[in-house]
């Protein structure tokens, strides 16, 4: 069961979150089942030793009880639930690669740029100036940030043994933090469903377990790789279904962004340009109030 | 030339031969099932010569019993049809691994799961429920019908309507492949340019109309036509948590209706509310689609809180404890349902503070909701359960259901959703609570309710096969998609690559699947053995299990008037208090009664709605503007009737009661 | 629809309120009030910033939603037993929670998300 | 008339009627159901401005609200939306004096009030779709038409309901059914004012602010 047993420090805290809120939630799951089987068995209509109170119907006392218990347990749930949903927020950039280690000084993560298409997936690595079709590598033990967006449906980037997941959607970029800590050969996928082909839109993520190795995988996409242009992009973005891994060693720098917004067709104003036009004041969405 | 393709295209919009899905030997041979089933079954109601009967006293009834009958025999065939497609997937996906790709390819499939969402939410859970409160609400606040009758009849074709197109949409063309919610751009006209997404949104615009009304009707009629004397802290938990069920389905379902809207008009006129270009949004589209969709869970799941709350008073022969706890915590809820809807779209990318506000309301939930079975629990405390069928449900509704409520806090702790959201685990969640809750709170409700309805008792032989067969075969169907979930696995796949320690887990929950379709065979083997041995459950006195609340104090069946004299109430247990005062129902001195007149008027404008959604979904314009034009006059017509009412005369109420003094004096 | 009344006894519609010739004047004297001034605030540009603006003209129409609502909707607590204004602060309840809410929630998701237009919050 | 029969326990002193001898007639229901209607409309309508709130800016690169809204249009159109709600009250006054003929003439004003707001509002449209701002041009413009145009169906529908009610009116007078459908009919009519105020403050008026 990865998801109870990640390799990633994110899924690890994920997974850790899980065991603590089911714990304490057990405190009040385990004796309302045990007293149903009991109250049911003891108070059954043939044993007429039990005894039979029928207009007894409130105890201040009781009802005091049955309030405050949940709430006492929700209370500390709740603290909780706030803690590590800033503390693990996908947009907050790491500050720990795992239990033991804080990210060192002046580490800059790695950055991967992915574009859900139907029904694969396309990651850039900006700063390799590589980008891959349906697999995914990164060296151990160091962080990296995902910023993922669509090319037209809704989709969720999620590889369990890393991190949770996040959707990604067209026009829009959202961002994922998180760390490899094992190197092993894990599944990612899409979580959300986007149509005929969704079944299919699995990838391989390679833990790497040395910097020197993914210096060798960038040099094997560099070798192997053809070039991605705006026009083999448009290919790539037509419907298609258990798409081979592809490598590209050429790619055009403005591709990511081009697609993010919405502008990969010659002659498109781009929707950061359209927003400026207009909105000088990048106020979107919050006039009104 | 020209001018005969463009008369075609209006008269038949897109429909052509090739709608008819002959390609697909599944489809085909369910077709020739339902055809040679339907057939007969109009072959027979011909021969027996009883389309007159079905006309006069039921299709254009205002009784609200028997329009409370129909809801649930609609409910129930609906249910049929729902779980089909569960057993489709089932087999599916414990079959399709590796090289196998197993029977159905993801274009039958996706339909398959969009259909079954839609159809057990909008056509079991809703019209089962909604029945259930037509039927027994009236008679537990002491009313003879509800407030408006005709629009009662007009809500339930209106449902029974969209069933229709759903139906309609497995034999001509293809219902959608989006899944239950339809998020946009799946949805939109560029990746759904088919008829499939057309056909659920007029469905649910068509059937949300009936929902709507009959929601407004219910709570006119709760409000204002309770029996003299039972104040709000008088009124029995299921008329409570009904009240608070209506209330939601009037402030929830318009948000459904404006947002299908929108995405009509995105389909439609190619508008631009959630397309990805022209500054479209599809987050708002998932933002106002659970704003309602949250509420709808408590819209099904309120009314089976009060029937286990009825329940387990009953049979436990004991006041309910802790009443008011039991009110305060229905109405927390129902305002707290409106505060957590965020929780659907966690890994959308919100910031900290609103994942874990809106995660945080929805743990307050659980307050209330634990509050409330620890009132069960403790109603049971002291008393002398009986173990008829009911108490089975209810004893385990509290097991199953605290195990899907856990699960379900856990899914509201933000980061553990994002590795659990969209997961076979989420699945297992809301079937544990969906199942675990509200069906089981169904099956309660209907085995209870049942002898006041058709005046004889279920047979509890087959009922208890029909629940051991439902619980074992949920545990084995559901526990592991948890397991599933924590294996990482998505929901809605059609196929797997080869994973033996994944496929066994499958195996298991198909296995289960069939456990529970022996389960609703035998709830079947119940009504027809029951109907046979009728004279065996006969019964005669109107209060079958020792019964509290009002609903027991008349015969059963209710006599079309449910109560000649209007009773009075002093406690909130008001037959409870008469049988303690050992009162008698007076035998003379009756007056006519006043009662609304039968219409056919709701099956008329429902039949049209149905033309016209189907017009729409074809683009077939000429008829979409014809039954539009149709459906005008006949809501004005209607309008113009002011003959509504008459009166059931002294003579005849006479005539209903003696027989039913003579019915208790045979059984004393 | 289910009249039960008896239409012979009486003539008068027993459950709607009484109105007044007075109390429509009012009610409209003060909607017209309530409606030149926001004109008059936004066409005239009274105010340097659109924020007092705004909050302005929104207090106003809030004011005057009030007005009709008492004037015209013949709104009190005696109607219909009170439930009439329970169902209008349930409804206003609702109405602020769906509008507020969808506004909060979509100017995070637009500010995490949108792109080339917002901070990124953890810079 | 028959006798509450029942025979009080040892003890209990109290005597306890359990049923109503005389005819009992729970209270109509309708003017509370349909105002229950008209707070289920109010949703959609939440709705509706909730989407322009949040698209309301999207311009998408074509004209903005300052650029297209004519507001002495807006204005002369409130007023008659204004005008006949009082005209509408004057109705309702003449209704309690029971003069038909009065309340049918008083009405038939109302009813050519919203005519004219709904002319008005058609001029606007076409308007704007002359100048290749239809809805279709971007999320701002979708979710304006879909508001300002909701609201015009809605006083199209009041305006086809006034008819038909005329004719009822004209048919059976003042009887206690047509009152109530009168009474009906005047919250739909004053609730639509209600809703307009909204709109020309949050879209019109909030619009052209820079």
């Amino acid at each position: 069961m990865v998801v109870m047993s990640p390799s990633g420090d994110v899924a690890m805290q994920q997974r850790d979150l899980i065991l603590w809120a089911t714990g304490l939630m057990l405190i009040v799951i385990v004796p309302v089942i045990i007293m149903t089987l009991m109250f049911a068995w003891r108070y059954r209509a043939s044993n007429r030793d039990a005894e039979y109170s029928p207009d007894w119907d409130h105890s201040t006392m009781l009802e005091l009880v049955i309030w405050a218990v949940p709430l006492l347990i929700i209370i500390a749930l709740g603290a909780i639930t706030w803690v590590s949903t800033h503390k693990l927020d996908p947009y907050r950039p790491l500050d720990r690669i795992d239990a033991s280690r804080p990210v060192p000084e002046g580490t800059e993560p790695l950055v991967v740029q992915v574009v859900s298409l139907e029904w694969k997936w396309l990651f850039f690595y900006p700063e390799q100036g590589i980008a891959t079709v349906n697999e995914l590598a990164a060296p151990v033990d160091r962080p990296i940030r995902f910023e993922i967006t669509s090319h037209s449906n809704m989709n969720s980037f999620y590889i369990p043994a890393l991190a949770g997941q996040i959707y990604s959607m067209a026009g829009m970029e959202t961002k994922l933090h998180g760390v490899i800590n094992e190197p092993g050969v894990y599944d990612g996928f899409s979580a959300n469903y986007s149509g005929a082909g969704f079944s299919h839109m699995r990838f391989h993520f390679h833990g790497l377990e040395t910097e020197a190795d993914f210096e060798d995988w960038v040099e094997k996409v560099r070798d192997d790789g053809g070039e991605l242009s705006r026009a083999s992009y448009k290919q790539l973005a037509e419907p298609s279904q258990k798409e081979p891994v592809r490598y590209y060693a050429d790619v055009d720098p403005g591709l990511y962004d081009a697609i993010l917004n919405r502008c990969v067709d010659p002659g498109t104003v781009c929707m950061k340009d359209m927003m400026d036009h207009h909105e000088p004041d990048h106020d979107h969405g919050s006039h009104g109030n | 030339m020209l001018e005969q393709l463009d008369l075609t295209q209006l008269i038949f919009g897109r429909l052509s031969w090739d709608a008819i899905p002959l390609h697909e030997p599944v489809i085909v041979a369910t077709f020739v099932v339902v055809a040679i089933g339907g057939v007969a079954l109009l072959g027979a109601l011909t021969y027996y010569r009883v389309w007159g009967y079905l006309w006069k006293e039921w299709f254009t009834s205002i009784d609200h019993k028997k329009i409370g009958i129909m809801y649930m025999v609609l409910g129930l065939v609906m249910l049929l049809r729902g779980f089909a497609d569960a057993i489709m997937m089932r087999i599916q996906q414990a079959w399709a691994f590796g090289d196998a790709t197993g029977y159905l390819p993801p274009d039958h499939y996706d339909q398959i799961f969009t259909a079954h969402g839609v159809i057990m939410i909008f056509f079991v859970a809703m019209p089962l429920i909604t029945g259930i409160m037509n039927y027994i609400i009236p008679l537990q606040i002491g009313a003879r019908d509800v407030a408006f009758p005709f629009l009662n009849n007009f809500s339930f074709w209106m449902t029974a309507s969209g069933a229709a197109l759903v139906m309609a949409s497995l034999f001509i063309g293809e219902f959608a492949k989006t899944g239950w919610l339809a998020y946009p751009p799946l949805s939109g006209i560029m990746e759904s340019p088919g008829v499939g997404v057309d056909y659920y949104l007029w469905a649910l615009q068509i059937a949300g109309v009936g929902t709507l009304l009959s929601g407004i009707n219910l709570l006119v009629t709760i409000v204002k036509m309770r029996a003299p004397g039972m104040n709000l802290m008088k009124m029995p938990v299921f008329t409570w948590t009904s009240l608070c069920t209506n209330v939601l389905i009037v402030a929830a379902f318009p948000v459904l209706t404006a947002v299908l809207g929108m995405l009509l008009l995105d389909r439609y006129l190619g508008t631009a509310f959630f397309t990805n270009d022209l500054g479209g949004n599809v987050m708002m589209y998932i933002n106002l689609i659970w704003i309602w969709g949250h509420p709808e869970v408590y819209i099904l799941i309120l009314p089976a809180f009060g029937i286990f709350s009825e329940v387990v008073s009953t049979y436990s022969g004991k006041r309910l404890f802790g009443y008011a706890s039991m009110v305060y915590a229905t109405v927390v809820i129902t305002v707290l349902s409106y505060m957590v809807w965020l929780h659907h779209f966690f890994t959308m990318g919100s910031g900290a503070s609103v994942n874990s506000f809106f995660g945080i309301t929805t743990m307050i939930i659980s307050i209330p909701t634990g509050a409330k079975i620890f009132n069960w629990l403790f109603t049971m405390y002291r008393g002398r359960i009986r173990f008829e069928v009911p108490m089975l449900w209810t004893i385990g509704f509290i097991i199953t259901f605290v195990i899907g409520g856990m699960t379900g806090v856990l899914l509201a702790v933000p980061p553990a959703d994002f590795v659990l959201h969209n997961s076979l685990f989420l699945v297992a969640h809301f079937h544990n609570v969906i199942i675990g809750g509200v069906l089981f709170g169904l099956f309660a409700g209907i085995t209870y309710w049942y002898p006041k309805a058709f005046g004889y008792k279920l047979d509890p032989f087959w009922g208890k096969m029909s629940f051991w067969f439902w619980t074992i075969g949920f545990y084995f169907a559901f526990m592991p998609l948890y397991v599933l979930g924590l294996m990482g696995v998505t929901r809605r796949m059609s196929q797997f690559e080869e994973d033996a320690a994944m496929q066994f887990w499958f195996q298991v929950a198909a296995f289960g699947a069939f456990l529970i379709a022996l389960g609703i065979l035998f709830f079947i083997v119940q009504l027809v053995v029951s109907h046979r041995r009728r004279d065996q459950l006969r019964d005669t006195t109107g209060d079958p299990w020792d019964g509290r609340t009002l609903e027991w104090a008349t015969s059963s069946p209710p006599p079309q008037y449910n109560f000649a004299f209007t009773p009075r109430v002093h406690d909130l247990d008001a037959w409870w208090q008469m049988k303690q005062h050992k009162y008698r129902r007076p035998e003379q001195g009756f007056k006519a009664i006043h009662m609304p007149k039968n219409t056919a008027a709701g099956i008329i404008l429902a039949g049209i709605s149905t033309v016209l959604g189907f017009a729409l979904v074809w683009h077939m314009w000429l008829l979409a503007g014809v039954s539009f034009a149709a459906l005008l006059a006949v809501a004005i017509g209607h309008t113009f009737n002011y003959d509504r009412d008459y009166h059931i005369p002294a003579e005849e109420v006479e005539r209903v009661e003696a027989e039913r003094t003579r019915m208790l004096a045979s059984h004393v | 629809m289910s009249d039960h009344h008896d239409a012979a006894h009486d003539d008068v519609l027993p459950d709607a309120p009484h109105s007044t010739f007075k109390g429509y004047m009012t009610g409209f004297v003060l909607a017209v009030v309530l409606t030149v001034i926001p004109f008059w605030v936004v066409m005239a540009d009274v105010f340097e910033s659109t924020g007092v603006t705004a909050l302005v003209i929104l207090s106003l129409a809030a004011v005057q939603i009030v007005v009709h609502m008492i004037y015209f909707l013949h709104m009190n607590f005696r109607s219909q037993g009170g439930w009439n204004m329970l169902a209008l602060i349930f409804t206003a309840v609702i109405v602020f929670i769906t509008l507020a809410g969808s506004l909060w929630v979509m100017y995070h998701l637009n500010v995490n998300m949108m792109p080339g237009m917002m901070q990124d919050p953890w810079g | 008339m028959s006798e509450t029969t029942y025979t009080p326990e040892s003890g209990d002193v109290e005597a306890l009627e359990f049923h109503v001898t005389e005819d009992h007639h729970p209270e109509t229901g309708t003017l509370l159901g349909f105002w229950l209607y008209l707070m289920s409309d109010c949703l959609i309508f939440a709705c509706l401005f909730a989407t322009y709130g949040v698209l309301g800016r999207s311009y998408a690169g074509g004209p903005t609200g300052a650029e297209l809204f004519d507001l002495p249009l807006v204005a002369i159109n409130t007023s008659f939306l204004l005008l006949s709600s009082i005209t509408y009250g004057f109705a309702m006054l003449e209704t309690q004096r029971k003069r038909v003929g009065a309340t049918i003439g008083w009405l038939a004003v109302t009813g050519l009030l919203g005519v004219a707001f709904l002319g008005l509002e058609l001029y606007e449209f076409a308007h704007l779709l002359n100048e290749g701002a239809g809805p279709q041009r971007s999320a701002f413009l979708t979710s304006f038409f879909a508001l300002v145009g909701t609201h015009g169906l809605h006083v199209l529908f009041g305006i086809i309901w006034l008819v038909v009610l005329v004719v009822q009116l004209r048919k059976h007078g003042l009887i206690v059914e047509n009152q109530r459908r009168l009474f009906c009919l005047s919250m739909f009519w004053h609730f639509l004012d209600v809703v307009w105020i909204g709109v020309f403050t949050f879209v019109y008026l909030m619009g052209v602010l820079p």
